[in-house]
């Protein structure tokens, strides 16, 4: 009924009260995520202030917890912006991860070749993923629930085919001296941190076999990763006509299609980027840990939506920021680790989670209401 | 003619999990068996672990008549039907793992290869009791599964304290379990014991301790062994790593199943695969086979 | 005016069993609108699909300027010149009037090796387009879902004016508008005529058809009846064709002649 | 013919910060036809939603035959007999025909201590009645998907009939069909009229409006511009009137008056 | 563009190929799990045919498993085809699992009381969520995921916070003699399988206490549940005047709104309809087994969806069967099974999974848009 709503419209209509333009600057996708930022970091501060979660080495904790989250929330918002979600994130972490294991360890390939291999592989994947939903207009919950479960026995059968383990160790060693492989293990600005526990900002071991080195030792290379992908993702929604493709992809497939937007290949590329910043995710964390496990990724495809949900992007497609799906992952890593620093009985943290997930839902659909004339 | 007898078949039901690595070292030693005694041993599990799924795989495998039954017993209320009519189809069933002598028989198994969880966890806090520990936090990486809270209790039981949240419900995802562990020790400074349930929580907290300088100034015991946790040992970082020895429970039920089917022959009483205690002293050997037969 | 821009020579479209075409050939003059008329049914969507590239014809070939082309897509044809306004498709309700605007053709601005959405050239040009159509923006970030509907359909059709179209195609731009918008909306055909660009229009509304068109054609399953010019035919007679000469009589009787 | 069915008074509706009717009195008697006219967003969908127990009023009385009535729901409009064919929502395509047909009202047979939908009488009913309207269905569990634009709105109008609505909107029935459909629903109209039905219908076509319609009433911004009869006015007049009195001159200057 | 399909229209349309009759009887939304039924009816018989798979006790086996899946997905068809799902249905039977046995164990309540507070604490929650998806329109993907977090969280917190344990066992002692509890964990038809046994179509235990008692003791009330949620099910849907609204309320809520259809209180009740089947499951299975575990029900509801969806019916509601969520569940259970039979590496029971879904969507689809004039 787009017809019905020229009351609306600019135009001197005496029929409806101006907004405010304070008002106006203020609503933004992102504005409930950031309500909710400001709220969570108020109610930690009250309540475990003086936990050490504010401390230098608490803000490293719930930092990179978050930034895990951010990872795959990028990948997971631009995905959804153009209209298509996937489930097969989670088993897709699990699936690279274990490929690299393999390769490195097992078949003794560099680091850096298994590396590529594997976000080759997991390309070639999301691209699969988009080309069954595009192909066949199913939706994609079934295509990528589908590969959900596809891809996780694969990873199970590969890893226990061929080393009879399910958690392949060794892969630090194998990748010692790696030209890329502290790009995803490694730690920077470690003498910032040297001259800061100096200068007595940063706390420093005072025993234990660390005596004397500062309390944190660097910035993990996970959160630079993280930041990387939300700056590239923010600019690139936001900033380029790819951009605008996305939002015209998952805002109106038909339309956009009609006006030369190559629908298809958008919502492809998409699907591989989302595989793409699993890969990520895997390929840190088997790079910092040094080992992959066949269940690494269980349900984080819904971690994921969460926290693009709670960042105002709207689940069918169309509407959405990236700075709001990684504030939403700031808010899940932040009341996730503090509910620890506060000493609240752990397994709360997911009544929390779904309570504060419905609240950001109905703030954000408010919110995109406002913006968008939708009724 | 014994020889004509060859090519039984045996199924194994585990409870656990399909990516649930500490079972490797079973499906190993029931391939080493089947191989040396020329039998075919089937190996099932639940792939979510969840029991009652296990229960329909325990009913699946009697109806398909093999030769014997290998099975844990994860929950006895859950178990006990499902075993107890495969013994009374007359096929010879052997409990190992998870459950206690005494259930086992209640079942009408042959016998129970294996280590009860709740002592096996009381075992490592005798232990940690020893060294000291009076606060401890249990990195439990599958709250969901009973077991894994048994251990803790026990833990808790033998030092006598309150579990309380001493157990954390740390979720499976290694830098969440770091974090988690390590947002703990911040806000818990007096703690003085780790207990980890398996490689998926030691591994992490390995890293956490050695990201927080603590590596080594912690008490610190954990379920199962794999190489990380091995080199730890050695390192001084893990004071002891319970080993129930999972080889031999995969291992001796299918020679002792093998050798009842041919020859009649089955040993009298339950044999204890462990605990084993793994500690720098007797790692050498360890080590070797980690995560495969050890 | 006498140039003719395109021209669709035996076009036939079959979907699977269904043949929507069945060999229909029009062609479009610079600076004449052209009204597609037709039953439900009759092919005038598939035929205009046809001619800007979102269907490939079964058969048939089409000329853009005497030379032979091939649309593989809406971007081929976009590219031709063709630009077309669907009457329900036009507009992302949940974009911003701006991102509508320049949808598949955006403004880029070099920024080191980068090339960037220019958004500031984008949003002038919107808010000077819309302007000339008559149409003041609170602001050119405004979600298109905030418009009524006569101003999404006169953004659609600023939007293929300023990118240069040769040819202008609207499917049934009028059928949700009020008299006024609709009013709007054929002044506005009149005006992009006389640019010079050869507009196709499709309506159900004789009065609408005869209001602005040059030429008429009119489709019956599938098949065309004719192409007469202006002058050489009435509105009832347009009417009768494109009832598919059904025997109107008795239901005239009833509504007085006036449908 | 001037008994009075329903007659709505001084009805006022907000929607939070948007007044959309603003005082608006219309009555409707036994087998007229009451044209309702306007602009887009004049308020004419919103007005018949109040009528037919969508919308609950904000201000104002409805009378059904004199008497005071309270909607709150469209199951009470329509036990009330009032029935409503929407423009786009009247029909679910993945259902068939009987089911639609019979949605919200289904037969039902007694079996035992259990009630069923009694699908035997329910398809014959429903065959028998798309018949009586000049449709031929292959089945009654034919999907409505299957049926055509003009179809679909022939169940509607054909269902409200059979449920023996005293007054019978329409919603916008003709803005997406041709010139045949058109005629066949305006002529199905007649015929309902003709029944004793009142008729509420709305239209931005001032030909469909003057073609049926006994009276005619025009909104305007939510406000009623008046109700005049056939005869008083003339489709020129209505046509200012539904403009909201705006310079149509330089328009029609060059469209040759014929909008 | 409803109208450009007129050409499909009965009347005498020369552009358009008649469909034969035989194809047109043929073509129901259960076509394509009747044809996959079969499909894996036969592969099972060809590769596992002499393992036992197809004896009366390995015909219970995989019936039991089918059961199972049934009860659920005939929930999850109904208020899928009412146009909404639900994700909670797994956390549901954890949560309704662990209630039951904390009231008949923990507190001492008779076991039929415990069952109907359950089954009342179910209805409530489902209804929760139908009301909260009705109010504030949000869809139900996220209301649903928020209550599988909180369900679950709930659900691990009571049972730790009142018993120390994720395990509750001492049902089955505590349900002895109860009048309703062998409704849930009974058997019925012992004594005809005790004359089957004695016929020798049925084996006998051969040793142990039970010696010479049937293998199968009877058909088990999981059974009969199903099969009576399956008939009620397919009733309510096709033969009664509130079916006809539950497709209404999926095919277009606001055209059934229009004509009067109670749409809230359809949907609603679905969502408790739904719930009131995660229960009845986690009942039966308490009951059978005598104990409750917090993770019970894990990832259950996309096998109810994927049971569902094999089945036929449309993922964006109004169209499906229940007789094909039915046979979809019936399919899920042998394939699961027979893998067992065959002695399939069981990691690859997941891909078999993810594979047959695709494959059996994209028939599914084919089949639909022949029935129903879709593009
Ligand atoms: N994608 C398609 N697949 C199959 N048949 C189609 C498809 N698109 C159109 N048709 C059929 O082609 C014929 C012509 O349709 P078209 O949409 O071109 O009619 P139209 O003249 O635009 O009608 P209307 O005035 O109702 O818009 C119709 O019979 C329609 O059912
Ligand atoms: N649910 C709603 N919430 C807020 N405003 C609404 C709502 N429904 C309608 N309106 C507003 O009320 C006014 C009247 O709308 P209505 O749909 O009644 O117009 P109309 O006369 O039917 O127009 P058209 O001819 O375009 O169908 C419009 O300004 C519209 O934006
Ligand atoms: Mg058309
Ligand atoms: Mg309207």
């Amino acid at each position: 009924m787009a017809e019905t709503q020229s009351a609306a419209a600019p135009h001197k209509d005496e029929r409806i009260r101006e907004i405010s333009s304070v008002r106006k600057a203020l609503i933004r996708p992102e504005l409930g995520a950031i309500c909710g930022t400001i709220l969570v970091f108020m109610f930690f501060i009250a309540i475990a202030g003086d936990s050490g979660m504010f401390a230098p080495e608490g803000i490293i904790n719930w930092g990179t917890v978050s930034a895990q989250f951010a990872i795959i929330a990028v990948g997971a918002c631009l995905l959804m912006i153009a209209g298509e979600f996937d489930l097969s994130v989670g088993s897709m972490i699990g699936f690279s991860g274990i490929m690299i294991a393999l390769m490195t360890v097992h078949w003794g390939f560099p680091t850096w070749i298994a590396i590529l291999v594997a976000i080759a592989l997991a390309l070639a994947i999301g691209a699969l993923n988009g080309y069954l939903v595009m192909k066949t207009s199913l939706p994609s919950f079934i295509v990528t629930l589908a590969f959900l479960y596809i891809l996780r026995g694969l990873t199970i059968f590969i890893s226990i085919a061929t080393t009879r383990k399910t958690i392949i160790g060794g892969v630090r060693e194998a990748a010692e001296g790696d030209p890329i492989a502290w790009l995803f293990g490694g730690k920077v600005f470690s003498g910032l941190f040297v001259w800061l526990a100096d200068m007595g900002v940063v706390g420093k071991f005072v025993a234990g076999p660390r005596a004397g080195q500062p309390v944190v030792e660097g910035i993990p290379m996970l959160m630079i990763w993280a930041i990387a992908l939300i700056v590239f993702g923010h600019f690139l929604l936001t900033r380029t006509r790819f951009g605008n493709w996305i939002f015209a992809s998952g805002g109106d497939a038909q339309a956009a299609r009609y006006v030369g937007v190559p629908v298809n290949r958008v919502k492809i590329l998409m699907f591989m980027f989302s595989a793409f910043c699993a890969t990520i995710f895997a390929t840190c964390q088997v790079m910092e840990f040094g080992s992959a496990a066949a269940d690494r990724g269980l349900l984080k495809e819904f971690e994921a939506i969460i926290s693009v949900v709670i960042g105002g992007a709207l689940l069918t497609g169309g509407y959405g920021s990236v700075v709001g799906a990684a504030l939403g992952a700031l808010i899940f890593g932040v009341v996730q680790q503090g509910l620890f620093f506060a000493g609240v009985e752990s397994s709360l943290f997911r009544v929390f989670l779904g309570v504060i997930l419905l609240l950001a839902v109905i703030l954000n659909t408010y919110i995109r209401r406002m913006i968008t004339g939708e009724r | 003619a014994p020889a004509a007898a060859e090519g039984e078949r045996f199924v194994l039901v585990s409870h656990a999990p399909d990516s649930d690595s500490w079972w490797n070292t079973i499906k190993n030693a029931i391939a080493v068996a089947g191989e040396q005694m020329n039998v075919e041993v089937e190996y099932r599990n639940p792939p979510t672990g969840d029991l009652a799924d296990m229960a329909r795989i325990i009913e699946q495998a009697t109806a398909s008549n093999p030769d014997g039954i290998i099975a844990t017993i994860a929950d006895y209320d859950v178990l006990s039907g499902p075993i107890s009519d495969a013994v009374a189809k007359g096929i010879p069933v052997i409990t190992i793992n998870s459950g206690t002598i005494e259930q086992s028989k209640q079942l009408g198994a042959l016998m129970h290869v294996g280590q009860p969880e709740y002592d096996a966890g009381k075992g490592a806090g005798e232990k940690a009791k020893a060294a000291g520990v009076t606060q401890f936090l249990c990195v439990n990486h599958y709250i969901t599964n009973p077991a894994s809270v048994e251990r803790c209790q026990g833990y808790a039981d033998a030092l006598g304290v309150e579990l309380g949240n001493q157990m954390i419900d740390s979720g499976q995802d290694p830098s969440e379990i770091k974090s988690k562990v390590m947002a703990h020790l911040q806000t818990n400074p007096d703690t003085n014991g780790i207990l980890t349930l398996g490689p998926t929580s030691a591994h992490p907290t390995l890293a956490a301790l050695d990201e927080l300088g603590k590596s080594g100034t912690i008490h610190f015991g954990t379920f199962d062994i794999s190489s990380e946790i091995a080199d730890a040992i050695k390192s001084d970082v893990i004071a002891f790593a319970i080993d129930q020895q999972p080889y031999l429970q995969g291992y001796l039920p299918v020679v002792i199943l093998t050798n009842l089917a041919r020859y009649g022959v089955v040993p009298g009483n339950s044999i204890n695969s462990g605990p084993g205690f793994v500690t720098k002293d007797n790692i050498a050997l360890v080590e070797e086979y980690a995560g495969e037969y050890r | 005016m006498s140039d003719t821009l395109i021209e669709l020579i035996d076009i036939e479209k079959h979907f699977g069993p269904v043949i929507a075409l069945a060999g229909v050939s029009v062609s479009v003059r610079a600076g004449e609108c052209h009204c597609l008329l037709g039953d439900n049914g009759a092919g005038k969507s598939t035929f205009i699909k046809t001619m800007s590239g979102v269907h490939k014809q079964t058969k048939g070939k089409i000329l853009m300027e005497g030379k032979e082309v091939s649309f593989d897509s809406p971007r081929d044809a976009m590219e031709a010149g063709i630009a077309t306004v669907y009457q329900d498709l036009a507009m992302i309700p949940l974009m911003s009037v701006t991102r509508n605007f320049w949808m598949g053709r955006e403004p880029r601005k070099r920024f080191g090796p980068f090339k960037f959405f220019d958004f500031a050239e984008a949003n002038e040009v919107t808010m000077t387009e819309m302007a000339k159509m008559g149409i003041r923006l609170r602001s050119p970030e405004q979600a298109v879902g905030t418009l009524s509907g006569g101003e999404r359909q006169t953004v659609a059709i600023s939007r293929a004016v300023y990118f240069g179209a040769k040819v202008l195609i609207l499917d049934e731009p009028t059928s949700a508008l009020g008299v006024r918008q609709t009013s709007n909306v054929l002044a506005t055909i009149d005006k992009v005529r006389n640019k010079g660009i050869g507009v196709v229009f499709i309506t159900h509304n004789v009065r609408h058809a005869m209001a602005v068109g040059d030429r008429f054609t009119v489709l019956n399953r599938g098949k065309t009846l004719g192409t007469a010019a202006r002058g050489e035919i009435k509105a009832e007679e347009l009417q009768d064709l494109m009832a598919g000469g059904q025997e109107l009589a008795e239901l005239e009787g009833s509504l007085g002649g006036t449908v």
